[in-house]
């Protein structure tokens, strides 16, 4: 037999060469190794733009950001941030998630002023499409479709395009100088606005129907406007009433702040009660108090633990002075002798089962009524569609809302819905998703087939790019406004962004998660120097590994016995990254390869 | 099956350790383990305004010897943080990557002081009262005759306000809504209690009145080592602030482990918790009342202990409602010093 | 060295049907993290294995030192016997049953210093064993003193002001002590460690396996992983295992030792002699004492 | 205030449990306190040996270590909970606060800190690895913290840090910067134990030494010339550090290839008229007994260290005992008759090493001296004396009338020592060898000769047993009569005179002799303290009771053995526990 082996030098590691894969195994470690990416339902790609800010390629940053959500300066500041939530640096034992909504936006600050967007633009077809609504999901699929080389006319009933972004969020959360820049990037590959002109039946509407035939397809993104009424009792007695339309000091939150970003008056009295659990309530409040108001407490029906705003948002409200009531509904208002609004009566709840996300049922206690006195009461306590403008038959889900096909279509052939219009209310990140989305299908339905595939890509990679320092790095904080700047106006933003140096900590704390740890076991000899260094149980002496349906690796089976050590193995879901083991194995037989999604075009 | 039962205790307070007691009394071979984040075992927190008449071994505090635990077979595991509780799996995980096992869980982790988020950006400037170390930490702080600056008050904070009077200091009560917490008061009867605290010695400064506290910053040197700063541009100086504003629950380990919360533990009048082999006991509570018509908590050294007695009670067969032991009206002596029932302890 | 990911599940089948797990005990090793050691305990059950010698025939001798813990970690019959004193007993073992494979394991200390009179002997004699011998260099066990093979300016507690003894080439040695089968390997090439060991115990008659290992412990300057990485290279092509001079000159070349075969020749092992002698003496040859399956 | 704390440090052996213990002890001797220390160690160098490194830190002089420890430092969970119950009321545990690998219930130091001891979880890892971005010196935080939270001061610390990874760069910065690490989270750390260090001995110029480090000075002081040794635990470190100080003196150390090797040029150097010496354990000395016959034979003056450890064969090369002693007394070939002395204490090792060249070369004879593992390796802060107490040659003067063709190598002299000539000595030319000879030298198998010769090599020790300035065995404890006395040799002494003193404070009237040199035996000494006690007890750790039976053969009176082969030294507990029976019996007969 021969024994010989080929002669360059033995230690040095023969890195696989860049490929694509479509194999399970690998699709499914990218699905379960980046949390982050995994829980944004735009798919951004997160640890390749931290990577790329800690290297200081802030516009490179932007752009990872801009392929997948399309707005990543708004996004960086409003974003729900489920993806922190995911964040493996967040996990037990691993201390804070990181900060990857503040990077988004410090890749935003920090890039610089002659910065160039990319897009990779496709030929021209000719084909026309209407897309009813200019919200985050109308902009996304606006944008998506003019770079795939349709002709897309933008319908919106407002005056200017931006939907709940505009018109929603309050400007100390979201300055409108970033959105009417972003929007710009989004909108200005030849897509056509049609600002002002509502689709519909009422006086100067388009109708729908007229729409259809005008164009090859058409997407409703109206979005998700109409506020949830709130049918209260006034105390004695009286009819029920809607409280938005009977006393002045009554009104509904969304229409509250629209109308302040319309740039309408509004005003707030001593006392101000809200009730409501989303960021509108929050906003509601926070906007409250810089209208002059001086108690302002939010009412919810459970509790903070599961109401979907993000911890820093509930905190900065507090610290503004906001209070937060839980388990309580209202029931009823009280009315002085003048008809102005004297106080809400409520019930107190208990806690019933789960609803999705984490959300709880509340349950009233029958007689705990009790009345909180208060001045002003601004009700957010959701929204809902509206589609009464459609003017053509089309099939409505139990909620009313449009139902579609795996295709992303209506009922109506070549009438396609998303975002909230479809969902109901959901987040803007969600919208963006689910715009970009409706963009794919329908392009694949004009195009006969899918033009593009997503595959992951496996690149070689040289060293760990980390040190175990990093990960004892320390969340950076966002610095805010100081309290006394803030209630003075609407207008200052409160969180002030990640300078430089900031973000460049920041985004050293992230463990890369796209980097893949493989040991080569023909090459390993046993000697365990990895295990002794690594800073968690992410080593292990293997038997066995589950294969889950799709393909994919769930678990290791560990060994205990030496008799039973198949191979020695990095579990990478145990894993952060920090190279120790790549540096301590004396064979070199640990390699590194980033993993990533990408998305191709079908030949 | 009772004699292999494991009854784990998170917390070593007042209720925690007369619920160990109890279990002892009625299941002689059951399994009990107390888990603390203490690294001393149960000693009587209010009792620590004694270090400053001069108790300073933190024997003296102590409840029960430590051969108490030996004796009664109760696992005293200090140092301990529990992180996660896993309900279905009935384990608990311990912070130093240990999973203990039990049956039943007893939750008694007490609150902690609370601090207004717009006072949180000072908390490096603030001190603590709640344990052994905080205490002697404050007394080391505290000169003959130096200031203690109490910001909001509460009973807590007021009994160690007329101790140190007592002991020839100077405090400061920074006061509002909160000063006589967990007491309610209305606006009248809170002016005329305010006049009492000033004459049993304590100086008074109305948070609202002064337009709230703009800062709190470390002295120069030479000087007191705190500063005060309120909106209206007064200043007071004070060797030590201690912000006394009542308790929030620590429940933040049983967040995702599906018992329902809200500010604290939510648990109906037998202290049981929405699931089956877990109670709650002691300031940690939100206990629903039939009479209030509203959940709320029940302070006060009687309550706790005897919430620590009922659950172990109802954790060994009983099933009995929570009765309030403690008398919540806070009375006014010949005009010239406040008493609560609340300073009332064995 | 792939160009394709290494998929575990499809490892850890190949691992386990090829069925050299069975050749390893059940307790762990506990030399050093990182010592080269583990690629020879690793190696050994894979050639058994591939060889297709059962566990039950083989067995494993040791003498004193880190190496010799070696028997603890494999499923085969194994004596750690005293300091230096392996090859003897191996060759007793042998010599009652010809029909064991005995493996002689050793470190350079263990081999060349107090059991140095030993090696020439068991060579000449040709007994049918084969000696793998471990060598690091340096005293591991006693934690770090100079060893026949440490360097030249090798500093060790026994030696701090640099070890100043030549030290000796275990491969010329046994090239001139007349072993029929000498080899080299370096356990930071497992496969090729397998392979060369799998060929040693397939040889008839006292083969010689020299491993090169670092200890990563008590030498942080010389044998390191670094320093044998790049000095090692594989026996030339070419290279005639048939000449002992070809082996002898490949030899001398320490500076960077070759890995493979050197030297290769049949000859009558000491069991053969044992056996003409009774045939001489006319007698009949006992058979081999079988043990119990 | 007096101190008197002990302190433990256990953990697996690649943790640095030794060196922690190493750099404590040599700290707080630095720092002017008393220190007896002894470290417990695995065979494996790394991986999952365990290793207890115990100190007793003290500002009186003591002569054991206690039973509880005062403080005990884990490294690691596995290896710390057996160690737990060590610690006394009120002491402080010490321990990893974050594992990597989950533990099982109940796997976690905590779990076993009983009440009255004070918790102290510390993120050892985690600070090593902020402070220097890697695992190694987990040690160091732990001392760092050990040092912070007992106010201890730096200084001596950070001197014997620099001086041990001097020229390490990397590696003493990282010490460095992981037991400052350390210190900063020991001195936030809220003190509630009851363990107090005050003020060290003012003064006090003590170095820590251990029982082989002694060893060394010994022989350094009384002029070793050449040394030849082949590693054996635990003896090996007294070859280690003659490595690193004898060719700073000219001298020469050449480490063989085996102990039959080693003793052998041992023995030509001493021929050679030079101080020459080897370090063995039971099983080399073994190897050596042919060699030493050769020296008794050839009247070669030679110095055989040996440090005994568990046996028979190999044994268990890393405990203690006591039970080489019949095979250094009688171990060779015929009647070989040789000096074994066995000194009780790191100082005693001083002083047997250097006497041992004396009398060596006065008597012309092997001298083994006998030590074990727990002597070897046990640390006590000792005040070595200015000038060496030894005579640099000790040879018997030879006139140069003797010298000529009438020399006779072996004279018979009235005390039996024969004047040595020297090659190169004019006119002493002679021949040894290992046959039996006159006292020409030249082979003679004659009856007569042969009992003559015997005689001389015999009597001529007898000699020693006067030797000028050389402790032969001592009385301590009360004079006259005594309900019980303590007899022993070697390591053993020291818990025999703390159980003394325990006894003594007890009421009971007690006394206690060691015995330093075994052969010759000092016999009238040894008489005169057995008839002055109601009973004797003797503690020795071998199964045999080789001393004691050497003591009834020498004097002809009976003892009490105590053998103890537990492979740890014994415990004052039990040597209590024995007197106290024995008196206890005492008294009802008498009654």
């Amino acid at each position: 037999m021969s024994v010989s082996m080929p002669s360059r030098r033995f230690d040095a590691v023969q890195p696989p060469a860049e490929m694509h894969s479509n194999d399970p195994r690998d699709v499914g470690w990218v699905n379960q190794n980046i949390p982050c990416q995994a829980a944004c339902p735009a798919g951004t790609n997160v640890p390749a733009y931290i990577r790329a800010i800690s290297e200081g390629r802030h516009g490179e940053a932007y752009e990872i950001n801009r392929a997948a959500n399309v707005l990543p300066g708004v996004l960086g500041r409003i974003c729900s941030r489920p993806c922190e939530t995911a964040c493996r640096h967040g996990w037990a034992g691993n201390g804070e998630s990181v900060a990857i909504c503040n990077l988004k936006r410090s890749a935003a600050d920090l890039k610089h002023d002659g910065h160039r967007i990319t897009e990779r633009l496709y030929a021209p077809t000719g084909k026309k499409i209407a897309i009813v609504g200019a919200g985050p999901a109308g902009v996304a699929a606006a944008h998506d479709l003019s770079v795939l080389g349709h002709d897309v006319y933008l319908y919106e009933r407002e005056r200017h395009v931006g939907g709940m972004l505009r018109y929603g969020i309050p400007e100390f959360r979201l300055p409108r100088d970033i959105l009417e820049f972003e929007l710009h990037n989004a909108l200005r590959l030849g897509v056509e606005l049609r600002p002002g002109q509502g689709i519909g039946n009422g006086p100067g509407d388009v109708r729908l129907g007229l729409l259809l035939k005008a164009h090859d397809a058409v997407l409703l993104a109206a979005g998700c406007m109409a506020p949830l009424p709130l049918p209260l009792p006034s105390r004695g007695g009286g009819a029920t009433i809607d409280p938005a339309t009977s006393c002045p000091d009554i009104e509904h939150g969304l229409p509250f702040l629209m109308a302040l970003h319309r740039g309408e008056s509004r005003s707030v009295r001593r006392r101000v009660a809200v009730v409501g659990a989303g960021f509108t309530a929050l906003d509601c409040a926070r906007v409250a108090a810089r209208l002059g108001a001086q108690e302002v407490t939010i009412h919810i029906r459970t509790a903070e633990e599961y109401i979907p705003v993000t911890k820093e948002e509930i905190f900065e409200a507090k610290r503004e002075g906001v209070r937060i009531k839980g388990l309580r509904t209202p029931v009823g208002i009280v009315l002085d002798d003048a008809g102005r609004l004297a106080g809400v009566e409520f019930v107190q709840n208990r806690l019933g089962g789960w609803r999705d996300g984490g959300r709880r049922i509340a349950i009233p206690i029958d007689g705990s009524e009790f009345v909180e006195p208060c001045d002003t009461l601004l009700v957010a306590i959701g929204q809902k569609t509206v589609n009464d403008f459609l003017d053509v038959a089309v099939d409505l889900d139990r909620w009313h809302n449009v139902r579609i096909g795996d295709d992303g279509m209506t009922s109506i052939r070549g009438l396609f819905a998303c975002g909230d219009f479809v969902t109901g209310p959901t987040t803007v990140v969600e919208a963006v998703g689910r715009g970009r989305e409706a963009a794919r299908r329908l392009d694949a339905w004009l195009m006969g087939a899918p033009r593009r595939q997503r595959v992951v890509q496996i690149v070689p990679v040289a060293s760990p790019q980390r040190e175990r320092a990093y990960d004892f790095i320390p969340r950076q904080a966002m610095p805010t406004a100081p309290l006394h700047d803030r209630l003075g106006s609407r207008q200052p933003e409160v969180e002030l962004g990640l300078d430089a140096p900031l973000a460049l900590q920041e985004s050293r704390r992230c463990y890369l998660c796209n980097l893949h740890y493989r040991i080569d076991v023909d090459r390993c000899i046993y000697c365990r120097a990895c295990i002794e260094v690594a800073p968690r149980n992410c080593i292990k002496l293997v038997q066995g590994v589950e294969v889950l349906a799709d393909g994919s690796y769930g678990g290791l089976r560990e060994a205990r016995e030496w008799n039973q050590v198949g191979a020695i193995w990095i579990d990478n879901n145990e894993c952060i990254r920090c190279g120790a083991c790549f540096r301590a194995c004396p064979v070199n037989c640990i390699s590194i390869t980033r993993d990533e999604f990408v998305e191709v075009d079908n030949p | 099956m009772n004699a292999a039962r494991h009854h784990v205790i998170v917390g070593t307070g007042v209720a925690g350790n007369q619920a160990a007691r109890t279990l002892r009394r009625r299941e002689p071979d059951a399994r009990i383990t107390l888990l603390t984040l203490s690294a001393l075992p149960f000693y009587n927190r209010y009792d620590l305004p004694r270090v400053f008449r001069g108790h300073d071994d933190w024997r003296d505090f102590l409840v029960d010897p430590p051969s108490y635990y030996d004796d009664q077979h109760i696992g005293l595991r200090r140092r301990v943080q529990v992180v996660n509780v896993d309900a279905r799996r009935k384990t608990v995980a311990l912070a130093h990557n240990e999973e203990l096992s039990y049956d039943t869980l007893l939750v008694a982790t007490g609150g902690r002081g609370y601090l207004p988020e717009e006072l949180s950006e000072f908390r490096p400037l603030l001190d603590g009262f709640a344990t052994y170390e905080q205490a002697m930490a404050m007394r080391r702080k505290v000169p003959e005759g130096g200031t203690v600056a109490i910001l909001g008050g509460d009973m807590i904070g007021l009994d160690l306000a007329r101790t140190l009077v007592d002991t020839g200091h100077r405090v400061v009560v920074v006061a509002g809504p909160l000063t006589f917490w967990p007491h309610v008061e209305s606006a009248a009867h809170r002016a005329e209690l305010l006049q009492v605290l000033q004459r049993m010695g304590i100086e008074i400064i109305d948070a609202v009145a002064e337009g709230g506290i703009d800062a709190i910053q470390a002295g120069a040197r030479g000087f007191a080592a705190r500063r005060i700063a309120f909106g209206s541009g007064r200043e007071c100086a004070a060797d030590v602030v201690l912000p006394s504003f009542g308790l929030v629950p620590s429940v933040e380990f049983l967040l995702g482990s599906g018992i329902d919360l809200e500010r604290g533990v939510l648990v109906s009048r037998k202290l049981r918790t929405t699931d089956a082999a877990i109670l709650a006991a002691g300031d940690v509570c939100q206990i629903w009342s039939e009479a209030e018509k509203r959940y709320r908590f029940y302070y006060g050294w009687k309550n706790v202990r005897a919430m620590g007695e009922l659950a172990a009670r109802n954790l060994t067969g009983d099933d009995d409602e929570f009765e309030p032991q403690q008398d919540e009206t806070l009375h006014i002596h010949d005009g010239s010093t406040i008493h609560s029932p609340f300073w009332e302890y064995a | 060295m792939t160009t394709q990911p290494i998929y575990l599940e499809d490892k850890l089948r190949e691992i386990q049907e090829s069925g050299r797990l069975e050749y390893r005990s059940r307790s762990m090793p506990t030399w050093c993290p990182g010592c080269g050691y583990f690629s020879i305990v690793d190696g050994l059950p894979g050639a058994l294995n591939h060889a297709g010698i059962a566990a039950k025939d083989t067995v494993v001798v040791s003498g004193i030192g880190c190496s010799s813990r070696f028997p603890f970690f494999v499923n085969t019959y194994g004596f750690h016997t005293l300091h230096g004193r392996v090859l003897p007993v191996a060759t007793g073992i042998k010599t009652a049953n010809e029909a064991l494979t005995v493996i002689a394991i050793g470190g350079d200390g263990d081999g060349f210093a107090i059991g140095g009179g030993h090696i020439p002997h068991a060579a000449r004699r040709n007994v049918d064993i084969t000696y793998l011998l471990f060598d690091n260099g340096i005293y591991g066990l006693t934690k770090g003193q100079t060893s026949p093979t440490s360097a030249i300016g090798f500093r060790t507690s026994t030696s701090p002001y640099e070890n100043a003894d030549r030290p000796l080439n275990p491969l010329l040695m046994l090239l001139s002590y007349g072993a029929t089968w000498v080899g080299q390997a370096y356990a930071g090439r497992p496969q090729q460690l397998e392979a060369l060991i799998r060929e040693a115990i397939a040889h008839r008659g006292f083969s010689y396996l020299h491993i090169l290992s670092p200890c990563v412990t008590f030498d942080k300057t010389d044998r390191t992983y670094a320093h044998l990485g790049e000095q090692v290279r594989d026996v030339p092509a070419g290279h005639d295992v048939a000449s002992q001079g070809a082996a002898i000159a490949l030899a001398l070349q320490v500076g960077e030792p070759a890995l493979g075969v050197f030297f290769r020749t049949d000859r009558p092992t000491l069991g053969d002699a044992l056996d003409a002698a009774v045939e001489r003496a006319g007698g009949k040859r006992p058979a081999a004492r079988r043990r119990a399956a | 205030m007096k101190t008197d704390v002990q302190v433990a440090i256990c953990g697996s052996a690649g943790e640095g449990t030794i060196a922690a213990g190493d750099i404590l002890r040599n700290a707080l001797a630095g720092a002017g306190y008393r220190v007896i220390s002894f470290d417990a160690y695995p065979a494996e160098i790394r991986g999952f040996g365990k290793c207890v490194a115990r100190l007793r830190v003290t500002t009186e002089q003591v002569y054991s270590l206690k039973e509880r420890s005062d403080v005990l430092l884990c490294l690691n969970d596995e290896h710390g909970i057996p160690h737990v119950a060590e610690v006394r009321d009120y002491g402080a545990v010490i321990y990893e606060s974050k594992s990597i690998a989950p533990l099982a219930s109940g796997r976690h130091v905590s779990a076993h800190v009983r009440p009255a001891q004070i918790p102290y979880p510390l993120a050892i890892r985690e600070l090593c690895e902020r402070a220097t971005g890697a695992v190694r010196s987990r040690n160091m935080v732990a001392l760092g913290y050990l040092a912070g939270l007992f106010g201890l001061a730096k200084e001596p610390f950070q001197r014997i840090v620099e001086a041990k990874f001097r020229g390490k760069g990397a590696v003493a910065d990282a010490n460095r910067d992981a037991f400052e690490a350390g210190h900063a989270a020991g001195v936030q750390t809220f003190k509630l134990d009851a363990v107090e260090f005050g003020p060290p001995v003012q003064g006090l110029q003590s170095t820590m030494l251990s029982g082989n480090a002694a060893v060394v000075r010994g022989c350094l002081d009384a002029g070793l010339d050449n040394f030849f040794g082949y590693p054996i635990t635990p003896a090996t470190t007294i070859m280690e550090r003659l490595a690193v100080e004898m060719p700073k003196r000219g001298k020469r150390l050449v480490q063989t290839e085996d102990e039959i090797s080693a003793i052998a040029t041992t023995i030509g150097a001493g021929y050679a008229g030079a101080r020459a010496a080897t370090a063995t354990s039971g099983p080399g000395l073994a190897l050596m007994s042919e060699m030493i016959g050769l020296a008794v034979m050839a009247e070669v003056p030679s110095v055989v260290f040996v440090s005994q450890r568990g046996g028979p064969s190999t044994g268990i090369p890393t405990k203690t005992e006591q039970s080489d002693l019949n095979m250094a007394l009688y171990g060779s070939p015929g009647d070989a008759p040789r000096v074994v002395i066995a000194p009780t204490n790191v100082d005693g090792c001083y002083r047997c090493a250097g006497k041992a060249f004396e009398i060596a070369e006065r008597y012309q004879t092997p001298v083994i001296v006998l030590l074990d593992l727990y002597l070897s390796n046990r640390y006590e802060s000792v005040v070595l004396p200015s000038t060496p107490p030894f005579e640099a040659n000790s040879d018997k003067p030879l006139g140069s009338e003797e010298l000529g063709p009438a020399y006779r190598r072996f004279a018979l002299t009235p005390d039996g020592v024969s004047p040595r000539a020297l090659p190169g000595m004019a006119g002493g030319m002679h021949v040894v060898t290992g046959l039996e000879h006159n006292e020409a030298g030249r082979v003679d198998e004659q009856p007569d000769n042969h009992e003559a010769m015997s005689r001389k090599r015999h009597d001529k020790l007898q000699a020693a047993l006067a030797h000028p300035d050389f402790t032969f065995a001592k009385r301590f404890g009360d004079a006259g009569r005594v309900d019980v006395g303590l007899l022993a040799w070697g390591s053993t002494f020291g818990e025999c005179l703390d159980a003394m003193f325990r006894l003594q404070a007890e009421g009971i009237r007690c006394a206690a002799m060691k015995v330093v040199m075994l052969q010759p035996f000092p016999v009238d000494l040894v008489t005169r303290f057995l008839d002055d006690c109601a009973v004797v007890l003797v503690p020795e750790l071998n199964y045999g009771g080789q001393f004691a039976r050497l003591v009834q053969a020498e004097t002809g009176r009976l003892v009490q053995r105590y053998d103890r082969v537990t492979g740890s030294p014994l415990r004052v507990e039990d040597i209590l526990g024995q007197a106290r029976r024995l008196v206890q019996a005492a008294r009802r007969k008498a009654a």
